[in-house]
């Protein structure tokens, strides 16, 4: 990386185009806080937030120099760089797995086991089938006896009908949070509690050319972003405002929920690492993982991922490599 | 026999006369076109005629006095503005063959029986003796694109005759057919008429030919047609153009026009 | 008036219907509780919808471009048919999912995906009508103008395009009445607004009665644009109007 | 032959613009990488084929019937037509997203929803120009068969449903054409197989070449629907044929 | 002149003919139908025929015999399969009007000099007078099929001649009109042609019609056409129907159809 640039000399504004990883949610709380309270700007970013098409597209387009830098999920940019992509994850903006197994409290299933005979809705994306399989397995469930149907993105409407038992998709964090202020008392099971190795559900992704070559905006957008998500967690009802103004489609009620309950996972669980830190030696468990599951052909990279730009970061990736 | 008066729905004709099948009876009738711009034409206004079963009357007039409009009147196409129309159930033959493009020459001309109920093989076999009767051999499977002027008129002709309905209005049925033919037809038809007698509203611009077929022909004023004059024929059948009661009612016409 | 009893026949049963059980307001929202959402977030559904119009309204405008200019030329270019009408009914089945990321790396992420992606839905219905009916022009009247001396640019003119425009502006109603949907699926991405972003983000959040609200503003806007067609044909084509007058 | 030649050249122009830059292959895959996943994925591709292909022709057959059945009613009834064309036109404007949970609900996941979702997207363009062609029936066509005869229903069957024909058949084959995007839209919800389903995978783990090859599939499979209607039209409506009898 | 051999490309006329505007020279010419279903249709066979320019000929024969395909001929609407057909730019008046429905009266009327480039004004102007010379005054605004059938035949004859061609095909052109308004167009075209002399081939099922307005009259064959008869008529003009040089070329004609 290049390390010619740093953040006190602010220079001219630059632009920086940023695709979120889906619409606009509490997730992204804390870089709208960043972009109202002109942190972004201090750092001289002007910063361009831009939604997908579906959650593939911010790498691609990342990957094709039409994004400065995008929000995807940890699992996506391993399966992006096995099939070559140029792909860096350069910060993690939650810190663990959200996908869960989630049911509606009526359906009593508590624990892996109670899925024995159930269907269960997924999204329709192989790395959650394989979650949904090591889990069974895990808990000593027979596959077979569980049946599952792909309802796209209709993990909660599914539910609701009772057309499905469970769900293997939704986000603890937002789905969650919506069911129990719909009453319906949903149960809960965060993957990494029942066998999958845990990892970054949301990371930050540039391309290897950014991170050469630009590393300074990598950098800046990462300090402002810690101040914006600081600003969420000082003040969580404040903190999601700016996310609201942006969006106005959006339900403050739930927002705000949503943030309260998401803020641990913002930060690091490890006080000691700067805002953003990936765990290398969790990624490469989770790459294990992925291999040993068939979802990717080979060991990971230890260039998967930099934690250079993290705001209090050491210059270079000499804290704690993968190898 | 079906009543229509003004106002009344544009009902299909119905079978049931007094006095036999076949009666025509137009009394004191009016009509107006209303066009999409401008304000109405009056085609045909104050107008009675009476046919009596198996009669056959011949109407002339100028052109776009409204002939065209008066059989509609006693097809039931239209409803009088004024007036009663009551009629048996007629069939038109319109100027304009109005052939069906999806349909071939000869199940063109076999459409009233089909539409009678008569199964598809029964309805040709009926309609091909005509076919070749008329010139038309070797034309059954053509369609109606691919005939020529006179002979789509023959085709619309036949499927006219083969409706087998009491009345028959006959807008023109011959006008795109050269002499020969022409004078062909008319001989056919005064035979099959004498045969099997049926009510005739004949529109004809050749007023020989009114004369030639006709028991009557009633002379039509200029826009909106009223009857100005009647002419009767009183001459043995067949004739020919050449006949002398047939010039005298010939001259009486045309000055009946003037 | 019997048509509107009908109507409102029809949303009774669906007010019944969503309050004698039914699938629930998460799924399907009665009709009361959508008019609720219409009057609560009428600011909101105002804003949006502006959006979205303005997709919809130069989306169109393309889609009918396209749409004529490619009949025409391949009306008139037998090769070029052969050529690209197949790729033509080809583009109908490429989903936006892979599309969409082309048309954001060429166009960027303001209007211009969203116009083609409009584009690309609306087209196809008023090529096909138009295409066919120019090639149904009876050869009758080709043959009737060539001799009063016209040019081929005139035989068009003046013979096929009016003879094909009833059914092309079969096509273009289709287009308008799709192009609102067009508009759903072009704001799935590189949007921040729109009554398509509307939606979805109400969809997601489980505020089911303001999405259906979206697509009652949608259809509604839909429905307009039909009928001002419908109305256009009369003034612009007085001569295809049925005599009967009854709304198409 | 040309044409050939052009659908060549087209393909090179292609292959020439992803070897010299280009999206890279995420987007924007290069035919010859999309031949490769042709070939390497057929057994794939083949039997999501003849799942999707399944839906589509089950879902066109519902479109096709609901569209003319449609037509006849709005065009035999204005009250109907009053009441319900708008219902028509307005329900073009119900995005999938909130329309998918509701067909779940009702017909759960099986075939059932997919029929739906091709059926409300197919129907429209073929009741719209069958409608539209009824209503254009030259009127002395109809006075002429009513003096001959003719009931209404037979008034209907040997003159406005020929003279239709060809207009609906414009329709039928936009809807064809649509269908298999219908049926990708369908198989996002409730589905473990199908081209629309293997499309999602293949986008979602960045497989853009296997991708490409199911849309490639896709399109193949609606260009042949189109073209087989235009055949059946050829066999069905002689007389609507042209002359010069160059391909629709 | 333009000449168009066998096989030769359907292309429009073009104008510039030796021995003066309007010569029309067919020799040898033959063509064949080629419907959907069955064998070729040999409309025309062996057929010659010159005109020169500023005359009449008139065309008489049997229903289908091929004259509106010998007409289409020599409009180059069709290619001869054998022979040569080299015509001077010519407007045909086809049988069946085809007046463009989209269009009023007036503007189908004045569509020929439309389309040489005349403005939309001064091209009605110009047809105005006609139109009502012609007994169409009031009905400008009309659309064609707000009109009765002759009125559409007068349209479209309006349209020919307003073409400005120097020859020109007419196809029954009084088919559909009574008496009385036919005699008073015969004389109005035979005036105009005096004055303005143009070459015409008149197709007509009315021999008198032939013999009246033709300075010969040729006779075909049934089909496929070819010429059987050739009547030259040597009347002075004005002719009317009772003239004794028109009845004997109409009985020459009518002898030669038998
Ligand atoms: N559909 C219509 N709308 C408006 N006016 C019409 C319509 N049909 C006919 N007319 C007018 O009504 C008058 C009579 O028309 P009609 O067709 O009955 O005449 P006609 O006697 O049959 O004439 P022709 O001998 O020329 O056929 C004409 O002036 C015509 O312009
Ligand atoms: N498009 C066509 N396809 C096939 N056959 C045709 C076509 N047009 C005409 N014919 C045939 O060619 C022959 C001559 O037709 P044409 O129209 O030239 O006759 P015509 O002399 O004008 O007859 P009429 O006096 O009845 O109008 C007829 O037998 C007809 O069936
Ligand atoms: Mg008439
Ligand atoms: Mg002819």
């Amino acid at each position: 990386g290049s390390k010619e640039d740093d953040i006190a000399g602010t220079p001219q504004t630059q632009k920086l185009t940023l695709m979120l990883d889906y619409f606009p949610n509490a997730d992204h709380a804390g870089i709208y806080a960043a972009q109202a309270s002109g942190a972004f700007a201090k750092v001289g970013l002007d910063v361009d937030i831009q939604t997908p098409s579906d959650p593939s597209a911010p790498l691609k387009l990342v990957e094709a120099g039409r994004a400065d830098l995008a929000i995807s999920y940890e699992p996506e940019l391993l399966l992006a760089r096995d099939k070559g992509a140029k792909l860096v994850a350069v910060g993690a903006i939650v810190n663990k797995p959200l996908t869960s197994l989630m049911a509606l409290g009526k359906e009593k299933i508590t624990r892996v086991e109670d899925l024995r005979g159930k269907t269960v809705g997924t999204a329709g994306i192989p790395y959650q089938a394989a979650y949904l399989k090591t889990i069974l397995e895990e808990a000593g469930v027979p596959p077979e006896d569980v049946k599952t149907v792909d309802v796209g993105f209709n993990l909660v409407p599914a539910m609701i009908s009772g057309k499905v038992d469970a769900t293997l998709g939704a986000f603890w964090n937002y789905e969650g949070t919506q069911l129990q202020r719909e009453k319906k008392d949903p149960d809960i099971i965060r993957m990494e509690t029942v066998g999958v190795p845990t990892y970054d559900e949301l990371v930050v992704v540039a391309s290897e050319e950014t991170t050469k070559d630009r590393g300074a905006l990598v950098r800046r957008f990462f300090q402002a972003l810690r101040q914006g998500t600081e600003q969420v967690r000082a003040d969580p009802a404040a903190g999601v405002t700016p996310l609201l103004k942006a969006n106005p489609d959006l339900d403050r009620g739930l927002q705000e929920a949503v943030v309260r309950k998401t803020l641990p996972v913002f930060f690091p669980a490890d006080d000691e690492d700067p805002f953003g830190y990936m765990d290398p030696s969790q990624w490469r468990a989770y790459g294990r993982w992925m291999l040993d599951r068939g979802l990717i052909t080979k060991e990971i990279d230890p260039t998967s991922l930099t934690n250079e730009f993290l705001p209090g970061a050491p210059i270079g990736n000499e804290r704690e490599g993968l190898d | 026999m079906t009543t229509r008066s003004d106002a009344g729905a544009q009902t299909p004709t119905a079978t049931g006369a007094p006095g036999g099948p076949g009666a025509v009876r137009l009394d004191g009738v009016a009509f107006a076109h209303r066009p999409r711009r401008g304000g109405p034409v009056p085609a045909v206004d104050g107008l009675s005629l009476h046919a009596a079963p198996g009669e056959v009357v011949a109407l002339v007039g100028p052109s776009g006095c409204g002939k065209t409009t008066l059989l509609e009147l006693v097809c039931g196409l239209v409803a009088p503005d004024a007036g009663t129309v009551a009629a048996d159930p007629a069939v038109l033959m319109p100027q304009r063959d109005q052939l069906l493009p999806w349909l071939t020459a000869l199940d063109n001309a076999a459409l009233g029986p089909r539409l009678a109920g008569v199964g598809r093989d029964a309805a040709r076999t009926a309609a091909r003796p005509l076919f070749e009767r008329f010139g038309l051999a070797g034309f059954e499977q053509a369609r109606p694109d691919e005939l020529s002027g006179g002979m789509r008129q023959r085709v619309a002709f036949l499927r006219t005759l083969l409706a087998g309905r009491p009345v028959l209005c006959l807008d023109e049925p011959f006008a795109a057919l050269d002499a020969l033919t022409r004078e062909e037809l008319r001989a056919w038809l005064a035979g099959a008429l004498a045969t099997e007698p049926r009510t005739v509203l004949l529109v004809t611009h050749d007023v020989e030919e009114a004369a030639v077929l006709a028991d009557r022909v009633l002379v039509l004023s200029p826009r909106p047609a009223r009857v100005i004059a009647e002419v009767a024929v009183d001459a043995p059948r067949p004739r020919t153009g050449t006949d002398p009661a047939v010039l005298e009612v010939r001259s009486a016409v045309l000055e009946a026009l003037r | 008036m019997l048509a509107a009893l009908l109507v409102l026949a029809f949303l009774g049963v669906w007010q019944a219907y969503t309050s004698i059980g039914g699938p629930g307001e998460l799924i399907l929202p009665s009709p009361l509780q959508i008019g609720e959402a219409l009057i609560d977030d009428r600011d909101l559904l105002w804003d949006d919808f502006l959006v979205t119009a303005t997709e919809v309204g130069l989306g169109v405008l393309c889609a009918l471009v396209v749409g004529f200019v490619a009949a025409v030329a391949l009306h008139r270019s037998p090769l070029l048919r052969r050529a690209t009408y197949p790729l033509l009914v080809g583009s109908q089945a490429v989903p936006i999912v892979v599309l969409a990321p082309l048309l954001v790396f060429w166009l960027g992420f303001g209007l211009g995906p969203k116009l083609a992606i409009i584009t690309i839905i609306c087209f196809f219905p008023v090529a096909v009508t138009t295409l066919d009916a120019l090639d149904r022009t009876d050869p009758d009247r080709r043959k009737l103008l060539r001799t009063l001396g016209a040019s081929p640019r005139q035989v068009f003119w003046w013979a096929e395009a009016p003879a094909a425009a009833p059914a092309a502006l079969s096509g273009a109603r289709i287009a308008v009445a799709i192009a609102v949907i067009g508009a759903v699926l072009a704001e799935d991405s590189g949007s921040n607004s729109g009554l398509g972003h509307l939606l979805k983000q109400s969809n997601g959040q489980l505020e089911t009665a303001r999405a259906w609200a979206a697509v009652v503003v949608l259809a509604a806007f839909a429905v307009t644009l039909f009928y001002a067609l419908v109305l256009a044909e009369r003034r612009l084509l007085p001569w295809a109007a049925r005599p009967g007058g009854s709304p198409r």
